[in-house]
This record gives C-alpha cells, sequence and structure tokens, in this order.
C-alpha cells in the first residue's frame, strides 16, 4: 500500500503540475492572480467532451487543437483587461479579483450553454483496465495524465531557455520595469505567455474527465485552489518549480487518502498556510511579507 | 477640527441608527422574514469585512470561517450545554475570536497572499467541523438541528442589534484616531510606524473586531435558520457576495456596504432567484468592470467630486 | 536650442496629480557627449523615462534623428537607437550571455554575434564568466554588463541614469574611462549624474533643478559661473 | 425585492383583511409550490422529479384543470419551481418564499434528505404540510404531522434485502468479508447505519473488515478502492449518490480490481445515466435496487410506467435530464397531489393532511402500492434486490431477491 501511495501519488502529482504550470507562468510573468485558472480548465474539458461526442477525436487529439484555441483566446483576453489592469495602484490584488470576476462570468456561460449536468467521456479511449509500470498497477489515466504534463513541462522549458522570445520572457519575469528600459516589447511577451498559460490549463483539462472522473461547469474554484497550493509549494513565479510543488502535492495527497482518508481535503489546504507562513519566498525567493 | 469630525461622528450614527430601524420594523410588514434576515444578515457580514478591508486593505477571501466558527459556536454550546440562545451568541463570538486569534500569523503576508491564505484557512476549519469522525462532536457532514431553541422574530431583532454593533464600530473607526491611524497604515505603512502608529496592535484589533462581527452574525444565523449543514455555514458564497458588496459600494465608508447590499442582494433576490446562471453572469461582468472602471465603488462617484459619503 | 540627433523641449510629466516636470529640455548631437547634472529629486529619472517613453509627456514633444517621437512605444524608440541604461541596468536572474542577447534583440543574428565578441573583447570580466548570473556579479562588473548590454543593440544614443550609483570611487574611475573609449568611437552620450567626476566626458552640460532646466553649456562655462560651480563643486566637497 | 418588501407593508394589511370573506369562492388557480436543484450535486436526483411533476400540471391543464372536491369543479393548476441551485441556505429563504409571499396552497419538497431537511422545520413552524418526494431522513417524520413521503421508502429500510441476501445467498455462495463505503449525508449514511445494525446480528456469518464514510463530493475513488481491496473483502456495498456512482464504478473500472459481490444504489434507480456515463461493461453484474423503473407495478391510477417513460421522454427531449427513477418520484408525487386534491373537503392543511393519510393503501400508480405508516413515513413497497446485465448497448435488470419476486439468479463474480 505504501508504494503504491507513493508511486500514485508521483504519477497524480505530475498531473498536478500540468494543472498548476499554467497559473505559475502567468504569475510568473504578469504578478497577477489568474482566479479563473480553473474556470479555462473546466473549459478544457469540456471541449475534449464535446469534440468526443460529436467527433470522436482522441484526447491527445483534442489536447493539440485545445492548445491553439486557447493560445488564440488568450491573446485578446490578455489585451482587454491586463493592460489595464497592471497600470493601476495595486494590482496584485486587484487582479484576484478582477479574475475572480471573469471565473463567474466563464462559469455562468458555460451553465447557460452546457447545462449542469456532470459529463464524462467513456474511460476506455486512453485503454481500459489498469497498466502496470515498475511492478505497481496503475490507472491508465494517470500514466496518460503523467505524461502529457511531463512533455508539457519539457516543451515550456525549451520554450522559456531555447528560444529568443522565451528568453525575453524570462527577462520580464526577472524584472518588469528593467525590461520596458530595455524596449522588450512586454505586451506581446506578456500576451503570449497568458495565451501558453490559459491553453496549459485547456490541456489539463482535456484530462481531467480521466484523472477526477466528471466535469461540471462549476469544478474550476476547487481546482484553482488545488492548482494554487501546487504552486505556493514549488515556488511561485518559476513555472519549473511547479514540478516539485505538483509532486509532493501528489504523494502526500495519496498518503493521507490511504492513511488518512477522511482528512484527505484537509491537505492542499494546510499545505498552503503552512508553506506561506514558513517559507513563502519557496526556493527562488521573492518577499511576501509585509511588516 | 474636533467640532467638525464630532458632528461628522453624529450624522454617521444617526444613519446606522435609521438602518437599524428600518430593519427592525420590515418584518411586520413583510411576512417573509427569513428574506429580511439574509438582508441583517449580510449588511452585518459586509460591514465587518468593510472593517479589516477598508481601513487594513487586507482582503479576507476566507471570511466567512469566521461566520462557520460563530454558528457552530452557537450550535455546539446548545447541543451539548444546552446554553440558552443569548449565552450562546457569546460563545459564537468567542468561538470565532479564538479563530482569529489561532490565524494571526497570517497578517504577515501581504495583500494576494493573505487573501488566498485566509480562504485556505477557512476550508480547513470547514474540513475539520465537517468530518465525519468528529460526528459525536459536531454532527459531522450531517448537520444541525436545533428545533429546540428555534424562534424566527426573537432571533431576527438579535440580527439586528448585531447590525446595530457593526455599524457602531464602522462610524467608531471613521471617526476616531484609531481608525485614522489604521487608514495612515493601509496608505503607507513605514511612514506610519515612524509616526508612532503601533501598525501590528492597530491591525490585530481591526482583525479581531471584524472576526467578532462575523461569529456574532453567524451564531445569529444558526439561531435563526436552526438546521444547517457544515456546507451552509462554510458557504464561500458568504465571503464572496460580502466582499462584492463592499467593493460595490465603497469600503472604508458607511453607506457603502450599505448601498452594495441593498442594491446587488434586491437584485439577486428578483434575478437570482429565476435564473441564478444569468445572475452570475452579471455578478461577473459587475466586478470586472468595476476593477476596471471604479475601482473605489459607487460612491467615488461623489468623493471623486469632493463630495464627503459617509 | 536643438541638436541634430536628440531634442526634448518644454517638458512637463509626473506622477498621478503630482507634476515633476516643469518645461524641461536637452539636446544632444551626433557623437556628442552631454551630462544632465542635478541634485537628488531634481527629476532626472524622470525626465530620461519621457525620452524612453517609459512615463507619457504631459506637455511638451521629443524628436530623434529627426522625427517625432513624442508619443512612440519604447521599443521602437530602441528600435531606432535610442538606448537606455537603468540604474538597475541589468537582468540579475539571467546570465551574461542572455543579458547580451536581450540588449541586442532587435540585432541580426550575425551582427550581433560580431559585436557580443567585440564588447567580450572590451570588457574580459564579462567574456571569463558568460553563462554566470548577473546577480553574481560586483557593482563594478554589474555596471560593465549593463554597458554592454546597452550596446548591444548597436545604438546611435545612450542615455543612462547615474552610472554612478552604489559604485566605489575606484569604479567610477573604471565606467569614466570606459565611456570615454566609446565616446572616441563616435557614440552620442546622456548621462544623468550628479557626480561631477562624469564632467570629464562632457562636451555641454545641462543643469536641472526642481524640474527645469537651469544652465546650459560647455563645462567651462560652468566653471566660470560662480554660483553655480559652487553649488556643484561644493557639494562634491563637503 | 426591497421595493416589494415596502409596498408589502402597506398592501398587506387590507389583503389580511379581505381573505377570510373571499375563502368560499373557488380560486382561479390552485398554486404549487416546489424546487428544484438546477445545479450542484443533488441536480441529477432533482430535475427528473420537477420535469416529472411539470408533465403532470401542463397535461392537467391541457385538460381543464385538476379536479378539486372542495370546490367540485376543475381549477387550473400553477406551479411556482425555483431553483436552489442546491444550496440549503438558498433553499431555505425559498422556501419561506413559498409560503409567506407565493402563499401556495400545496408545498413540494426538493428531492433528496439534503434540500429536503431544511423544509422541514419551516413547513412545520408555517403549519404548512409538505408533500415530500424522496426526502427519507428518519428524523423528519418523529412527531411532525406537517408530512408526508410519497414515492421513497424510507431509507432506514432500503437496505433491507441487502442484508437479508447476503446472509442467505451470500454466505451460502461463500461470502463472507464485507466491506462498507459511503457517502456522509442523511440519505446514504442513515441507510449505512441501518445496513451495519442488519449485517450485524450475532449468527450472520458476515463480517465488516472495511467501513468508511466519504464526503458526498468525493470524485476519485481510486485510492479508495485499492485501500478496499488491500482489507480483501468477498462483498463490497457503496452507498453514494449518482456521481458518487459514476465516479466509483469508472474508477473501480480503471482499477482492474474485481470482488465477488458488487453493491450501488443508482443503477437501478437512474439507470439510462449510469450507463451513459460508465458503459454496460462497467455495470456488468452489478447488484442494485430494483424500483419501479425495472418492475411492471399495475397502476389503477395513471399510466404505466412504460407509457409513462414514452411521454417523459417526448416532453424533455434535449433537456440532457436522462430518464430514471426520480421522473417516476416526480410524476408519483403529481398522482398523489391529484389524488388528494380529488379527496379534500377544503384545502386547509389540516384537511389536505386527512385526504393523503386516507390515499394510504388505497391509491396504485406506476410506483406500485402508496402506503404511510402513522408518523407520514413512505413503507408501500420495499426496493427489492437486482442484478445488472449488459444487454447490447443498453443493461438489463433481473429481481434476485426476496426468492418469491426473483425474475432471475444471482451471477457471483469469482473470487
Amino acid at each position: 500500500m505504501l508504494t503504491h501511495a507513493l508511486f500514485g501519488g508521483l504519477l497524480f502529482g505530475l498531473y498536478f503540475t500540468l494543472v498548476g504550470l499554467g497559473l505559475n507562468l502567468i504569475f510568473g510573468v504578469m504578478r497577477i492572480v489568474n482566479l479563473a485558472h480553473g474556470d479555462f480548465l473546466m473549459l478544457g474539458a469540456f471541449a475534449a467532451y464535446w469534440l468526443f461526442t460529436l467527433f470522436g477525436l482522441h484526447p491527445l487529439v483534442a489536447a493539440v487543437a485545445v492548445l491553439v484555441v486557447f493560445v488564440l483566446v488568450g491573446l485578446p483576453i490578455y489585451y482587454l483587461i491586463v493592460p489595464r489592469l497592471l497600470v493601476s495602484r495595486d494590482s496584485e490584488m486587484l487582479s484576484i479579483i478582477l479574475f475572480f470576476g471573469l471565473s463567474q462570468i466563464i462559469e455562468a456561460l458555460a451553465s447557460i450553454f452546457f447545462g449542469t449536468t456532470e459529463r464524462s467521456i467513456p474511460g476506455r479511449v486512453l485503454g481500459t483496465g489498469p497498466v502496470r509500470i515498475l511492478g505497481q498497477s496503475v490507472p491508465s489515466a494517470w500514466a496518460f495524465g503523467a505524461a502529457v504534463s511531463a512533455v508539457a513541462v519539457i516543451l515550456v522549458y525549451l520554450y522559456l531557455y531555447r528560444t529568443r522570445l522565451g528568453t525575453l520572457t524570462r527577462a520580464v519575469m526577472v524584472s518588469r520595469d528593467e525590461a520596458l528600459a530595455t524596449g522588450i516589447d512586454v505586451h506581446r511577451v506578456s500576451a503570449i505567455a497568458f495565451g501558453i498559460g490559459i491553453a496549459l490549463a485547456g490541456i489539463a483539462g482535456v484530462f481531467e474527465p480521466f484523472m477526477l472522473g466528471s466535469v461540471t461547469p462549476a469544478i474550476g474554484g476547487d481546482i484553482t485552489i488545488a492548482a494554487f497550493a501546487v504552486i505556493v509549494v514549488g515556488t511561485l513565479g518559476n513555472p519549473l518549480g511547479t514540478v516539485l510543488g505538483g509532486i509532493v502535492y501528489g504523494v502526500s495527497l495519496l498518503l493521507m487518502q490511504t492513511y488518512l482518508s477522511s482528512w484527505a481535503n484537509l491537505l492542499p489546504n494546510l499545505l498552503l498556510i503552512g508553506v506561506l507562513l514558513i517559507r513563502p519566498e519557496g526556493l527562488l525567493g521573492r518577499q511576501v511579507r509585509r511588516a | 477640527m474636533r467640532r467638525t469630525v464630532g458632528r461628522r461622528g453624529t450624522g454617521d450614527l444617526l444613519i446606522a441608527l435609521v438602518v437599524t430601524a428600518i430593519m427592525a420594523a420590515l418584518p411586520f410588514g413583510y411576512s417573509n422574514e427569513l428574506l429580511l434576515f439574509n438582508f441583517v444578515t449580510f449588511l452585518a457580514l459586509s460591514q465587518g469585512l468593510n472593517v479589516l478591508y477598508g481601513f487594513t486593505g487586507y482582503l479576507p477571501f476566507g471570511y466567512v470561517g469566521f461566520f462557520g466558527a460563530g454558528a457552530y459556536g452557537f450550535a455546539l454550546t446548545v447541543m451539548h450545554l444546552n446554553w440558552p440562545p443569548l449565552a450562546a451568541m457569546a460563545a459564537a463570538g468567542v468561538a470565532a475570536l479564538i479563530l482569529a486569534a489561532i490565524l494571526t500569523p497570517l497578517l504577515r503576508l501581504s495583500g494576494a497572499y493573505f487573501a488566498i491564505a485566509s480562504l485556505a484557512a477557512a476550508q480547513s476549519v470547514y474540513e475539520i467541523v465537517a468530518n465525519p469522525a468528529l460526528e459525536d462532536v459536531t454532527k459531522g457532514p450531517y448537520g444541525v438541528s436545533l428545533s429546540g431553541v428555534f424562534a424566527p422574530m426573537f432571533s431576527y431583532q438579535v440580527g439586528v442589534a448585531v447590525l446595530l454593533f457593526s455599524l457602531v464600530v464602522v462610524v467608531w473607526l471613521r471617526n476616531s484616531r484609531f481608525g485614522l491611524a489604521l487608514q495612515a497604515i493601509r496608505e503607507d505603512t513605514v511612514s506610519a510606524a515612524m509616526a508612532g502608529v503601533s501598525v501590528v496592535r492597530g491591525r490585530t484589533i481591526a482583525w479581531l473586531l471584524s472576526a467578532l462581527i462575523a461569529g456574532l452574525v453567524g451564531g445569529v444565523y444558526a439561531w435563526h435558520i436552526s438546521v444547517f449543514y457544515p456546507d451552509t455555514a462554510f458557504n464561500i458564497q458568504f465571503s464572496i457576495f460580502a466582499t462584492v458588496f463592499v467593493l460595490f459600494g465603497g469600503a472604508t465608508t458607511l453607506i457603502g456596504p450599505i448601498l452594495g447590499v441593498v442594491i446587488l442582494y434586491g437584485v439577486y433576490n428578483t434575478i437570482g432567484i429565476t435564473v441564478p446562471q444569468y445572475f452570475q453572469l452579471i455578478y461577473g461582468v459587475l466586478i470586472v468592470a468595476l476593477v476596471l472602471f471604479l475601482p473605489n465603488g459607487l460612491v467615488s462617484l461623489a468623493t471623486r467630486r469632493g463630495i464627503r459619503v459617509p | 536650442m536643438t541638436g541634430d540627433l536628440l531634442t526634448a523641449s518644454g517638458i512637463e510629466a509626473g506622477y498621478g496629480k503630482v507634476q515633476v516636470l516643469w518645461g524641461a529640455g536637452v539636446a544632444v548631437n551626433e557623437r556628442e557627449s552631454v551630462v544632465l547634472l542635478g541634485p537628488n529629486g531634481a527629476g532626472k529619472t524622470t525626465f530620461l523615462k519621457v525620452l524612453l517613453g517609459l512615463m507619457p509627456a504631459w506637455r511638451g514633444a521629443v524628436r530623434f534623428a529627426g522625427d517625432d517621437i513624442t508619443r512612440m512605444r519604447t521599443d521602437h524608440r530602441v528600435r531606432r537607437g535610442l538606448a537606455y541604461m537603468s540604474e538597475i541596468g541589468v537582468f540579475t536572474g539571467l546570465s551574461i550571455e542572455e543579458n547580451l542577447r536581450i540588449g541586442g534583440q532587435f540585432v541580426e543574428r550575425a551582427t550581433l554575434r560580431a559585436r557580443t565578441e567585440e564588447l567580450y573583447g572590451i570588457f574580459p570580466a564579462l567574456a571569463e564568466r558568460k553563462s554566470a548570473l548577473a546577480g553574481a556579479l560586483s557593482g563594478g562588473q554589474r555596471k560593465m554588463l549593463g554597458i554592454a548590454k546597452a550596446l548591444a543593440a548597436g545604438p546611435r544614443l545612450l542615455v543612462m541614469d547615474e552610472p554612478s550609483a552604489g559604485l566605489s570611487p575606484l569604479f567610477v574611475s573604471q565606467v569614466i574611462e570606459v565611456l570615454g573609449r566609446f565616446r572616441e568611437s563616435g557614440l552620442a552620450l546622456l548621462i544623468a549624474e550628479q557626480n561631477v567626476a562624469f564632467l570629464d566626458l562632457a562636451d555641454r552640460v545641462f543643469t536641472l533643478e526642481a524640474g527645469r532646466v537651469g544652465f546650459e553649456g560647455t563645462v567651462e562655462a560652468l566653471h566660470a559661473d560662480d554660483a553655480l560651480h559652487r553649488a556643484y563643486f561644493g557639494l562634491e566637497g563637503s | 425585492m426591497l421595493r416589494r418588501a415596502l409596498l408589502g407593508l402597506v398592501a398587506l394589511v387590507p389583503l389580511a383583511l379581505a381573505r377570510p370573506v373571499l375563502a368560499a369562492e373557488a380560486p382561479s388557480e390552485i398554486k404549487i409550490g416546489h424546487l428544484h436543484a438546477g445545479s450542484g450535486p443533488y441536480a441529477s436526483i432533482s430535475m427528473p422529479v420537477y420535469l416529472g411533476l411539470k408533465l403532470w400540471v401542463d397535461q392537467t391543464n391541457a385538460s381543464g384543470g385538476a379536479f378539486v372536491k372542495a370546490f367540485n369543479k376543475k381549477i387550473p393548476l400553477k406551479l411556482i419551481s425555483y431553483d436552489d441551485q442546491s444550496s440549503t441556505a438558498t433553499a431555505a429563504t425559498l422556501y419561506n418564499q413559498l409560503i409567506t409571499q407565493d402563499k401556495v396552497d400545496l408545498l413540494v419538497a426538493d428531492s433528496g434528505s439534503v434540500l429536503t431537511s431544511v423544509a422541514v422545520p419551516i413547513a412545520r413552524e408555517h403549519k404548512q404540510f409538505l408533500f415530500d418526494p424522496t426526502g427519507t431522513g428518519a428524523t423528519f417524520f418523529q412527531n411532525n404531522p406537517y408530512i408526508a413521503l410519497l414515492a421513497d421508502p424510507v431509507s432506514t429500510i432500503w437496505p433491507k434485502y441487502i442484508a437479508d441476501f447476503l446472509k442467505d445467498d451470500g454466505v451460502k455462495a461463500g461470502i463472507k468479508k464485507v466491506a462498507l463505503l459511503y457517502s456522509t449525508n442523511d440519505f446514504t449514511g442513515t441507510q449505512a447505519t441501518a445496513l451495519r445494525g442488519f449485517l450485524k446480528t450475532p449468527d450472520s456469518g458476515l463480517e465488516i473488515v472495511y467501513d468508511q464514510g466519504v464526503p458526498t463530493n468525493t470524485s476519485s475513488y481510486t485510492v479508495l478502492i485499492n485501500n478496499i481491496a488491500a482489507a480483501d473483502p468477498d462483498a463490497v456495498i457503496a452507498l453514494g449518490y449518482t456521481g458518487n456512482d459514476i465516479a466509483f464504478l469508472r474508477n473501480l473500472q480503471d482499477s482492474g480490481n474485481k470482488f465477488r459481490f458488487l453493491f450501488a444504489i443508482y443503477p437501478g434507480i437512474e439507470t439510462d445515466e449510469l450507463v451513459k456515463n460508465v458503459g454496460p461493461q462497467g455495470l456488468d453484474g452489478v447488484f442494485t435496487y430494483v424500483t419501479s423503473a425495472a418492475i411492471a407495478y399495475k397502476p389503477e391510477v395513471g399510466p404505466t410506467e412504460a407509457e409513462f417513460r414514452k411521454m417523459f421522454e417526448k416532453a424533455n427531449a434535449g433537456s440532457g435530464v436522462a430518464y430514471g427513477f426520480n421522473a417516476i418520484a416526480g410524476y408519483t408525487t403529481a398522482l398523489v397531489l391529484q389524488e388528494t386534491l380529488a379527496h379534500a373537503d377544503s384545502l386547509s392543511q389540516a384537511d389536505l393532511r386527512k385526504a393523503v393519510f386516507g390515499l394510504s393503501g388505497k391509491l396504485k400508480t406506476l410506483d406500485g402500492t402508496f402506503e404511510l405508516d402513522e408518523h407520514g413515513a413512505q413503507i408501500g413497497e420495499i426496493t427489492p434486490l437486482g442484478q445488472v446485465h449488459p444487454e447490447g448497448k443498453g443493461v438489463k435488470i433481473t429481481v434476485v431477491y426476496p426468492h418469491d419476486l426473483a425474475t432471475g439468479k444471482p451471477v457471483f463474480g469469482k473470487p
């Protein structure tokens, strides 16, 4: 049971890395808290549901479609709200409220257009029954989710560290003011990062019906909290730190579910508070305390 | 100078008394007193949130945690100790104060982190209260029934008293040196500290006062509805509504939150009942528009023109 | 007056309702080196930010190389050859190599490579640790990297905000020496400073006091004016 | 709303005075107050009840209204149904709204115990008789004259046949160890408690090796299934709502674990919803409750199950709400309302109650015999135990217990 919890937690945690990755990228580049993150994820899940139901599209194909569409949708959303937000007095604080409003809008529209019943995609799409990896039997969806997450992490790494735009993106993450002064088109860089962040949420959403059972328009809020726990435990503003956060989250969640299952839901909240109070700077340091 | 403050204070107090009197009288003419009670709940709750957010700048997303603590403080003393409702109301306030004292370290966190950590704290309290392992103590997820003390009219009027208390606290903060000091801290922590204002003490007092109000509101809410579940008492909707009401009307003022509740909760009860999704949509659009175009709330339409709003 | 490279005139700007600049201006000619002298709080940084488009000008105009750039975005100004080195000057979280690459973001790949090699030649200390984080460098080395980063763009005019800030006198003279070499090779400079040591570099001097231009002329003329001489060189003594 | 409140101040006084004078005249419509959950965890059991009720209202009005004995004529119906979004706080306000503002003649609770629970004290306080379609919490009926449960048996007797079957056929087939997994809410929590009582008799030959309550919003059961498997039970009884059953059965299929006996509540209640989400293979061999959706009772009032199904699906095509037992429960509730109006001497709450209790044992609908105990709890039909077998793209449910009703033999999984 222990090895299963550890190994399952690793895979489950890798999926939660993907859940938090986009949120952390957006926070890192724009220093805004996208409370609608979970709702974009929900839209990704619905996209996968409809693409499968109407056209029989495999989730992997759906993931690629979601990537393209969400990046394209993210750009105008960015230009509509973020530049205006960033010039305000306390943009980090106001971003919480604003994106909360956006989250309400998305949830309401999803309820109106998709209805509020639970939707799920037949599990056999990703192979029925468990797969055996290293002597452990795990649901095939978990292996899939973890693999897709690993690919996404590698792609984000390559983007940030191996492309010209990625270098500029990291420059904005280090200092927005210095980036502006150096003549970087900060809005272009940020808009693309915003699009990618939302697309990552969407891709995580494509696999949500398999990892968490089903999708309704209301799942966004809880997922945003979980994603936040993951990135706080990793390192706020450092997308690759999300890997660490996700694994810590997944393993401890599965350990709790195995040995103290009725208390498992307490975990993400305690992790979040604990890390914020004890080690708020994560691994790459950023002042978050005042007074 | 002192005299103007004094005169303004009297004016503010008058508004508080009028609002209280209206809410106390309404159930004699309108019989869905539970709906009126919800208005009382949100009027008091948003003033409680105003105490913290309006005067210190801390936005507690998990404000409902104190509300829930109050509701369960009330319910547990009634169920296990057979306390009379008014004594249990005191227990509700104390429960919220204890929780606030435990969570005081959260005040070390800055804006966004504080908001989210407080939400996580409220969720944690919920998970503990709702845990089946504690069924013997809290009734766990199966909820609480307090039919023995059910008294709709009496508890309604106690709710109005709690509302009056919350209004008076805000009037006091707006018209006292302490309240001004708090606002100085919010605007510029460093200078305020240099000017001899005790930053930590000031914030802690606002935090406890704010929690106390939520706890009392939670206690009287538990009493009034008498049957409830942990997810009723810890419903994040309470935090959300209170926050939106305060932001919409305008924080740091007395009438801002009142306007917010009367207008938005009024709209909620007309549209929200029949088509909740459309209401949620309108809410979301309002919030986004507010942050982008009117970040200081409705009252800023007047304050911008130099008019003092109570 | 006007300069054939950069002319800013009648600039008014500020933060919120607080006005900082009250009709400030400056002029720089090709291959000319100008020092903008002024005490703390005179509005030097604000003025430079307006020149670069990092803050909007409420009134007045900025012309660069014959075009009105008053409303142009910063990145477009940089593309046209107006480089800026802020007080921080570098991206501390990125490597030396990456800092130079970002400085030369608009430059064609091959040209950038050649220019980077040239800069490494001038700054051997940077060449030794190409992949080190800029944040790990000493204060003096950081300034050198800041200059190299700004020059990677191949600018016609380099605008600098207090290059002496936070440096010991030894490093200040090193920075002045390096800048002197670039001036020789024909780069135009606009340096905002309160450290009069930089006057060694200056062809002309502007002084900024409380958001307005006070004196404008050669270094010799500045020395000739008793009051100004006392105001600035007296500062150095105290 | 506030404006309405203020207007109410003025308007209510003359209205209150006018009321008794008008009482003898027939009202222009009969107001039926109801709540439904358009979203949230209870939507899947609430919407079918609502649509079943609504179908009856539409049909009745199309034929000129319901016959009301008190006025000896047909009177049109008006259904006022608000959306409580599965929130008990919202529901409480709305029940109050229905009683005090809309002044409904008949008050029908939302589906399920949780959303019914808040209606119970409010109805009692206002002395309004509560028509309770499916709220089965046992506490509702303790010395409360203002309620009757219409369509579901009270939860404490639901699991009786599971226990009897395991003690009888199960033990013979070698089943000894039982695992119990339940969602912690009134409906399934009460059943778990009852089941524990039924199973723990001294000579039952059964042992509970795993007993775990989980929150009703649990959506991932993978780890729990692994924990259950580690306890090595022969029989697994999973008590949850529709969403729980879907997630549990899907996760079970994905995990590859198999048990000799597996019980879940909703395959036999919301069969279509489960087939749609889990697939026939995932339901293969699952034991479940058999409701009127799978047993053809002979109705004396209203349509047969097959006829009703056709009507329901025609009326609600494209609504996304699947046909199932809760639709029947909604329609059964409606038939009780119809018969109550046809038998009550007046529309006073006391006479309504008398009429409802008068129907007990006499009314036979598509849901079987309607019978109340003296507290108002439904005891008409105990749900038999059935087993699901895939059949083409759908499933077939056979009754396996009690033996006198059985339509097939139970099939146990391989050990």
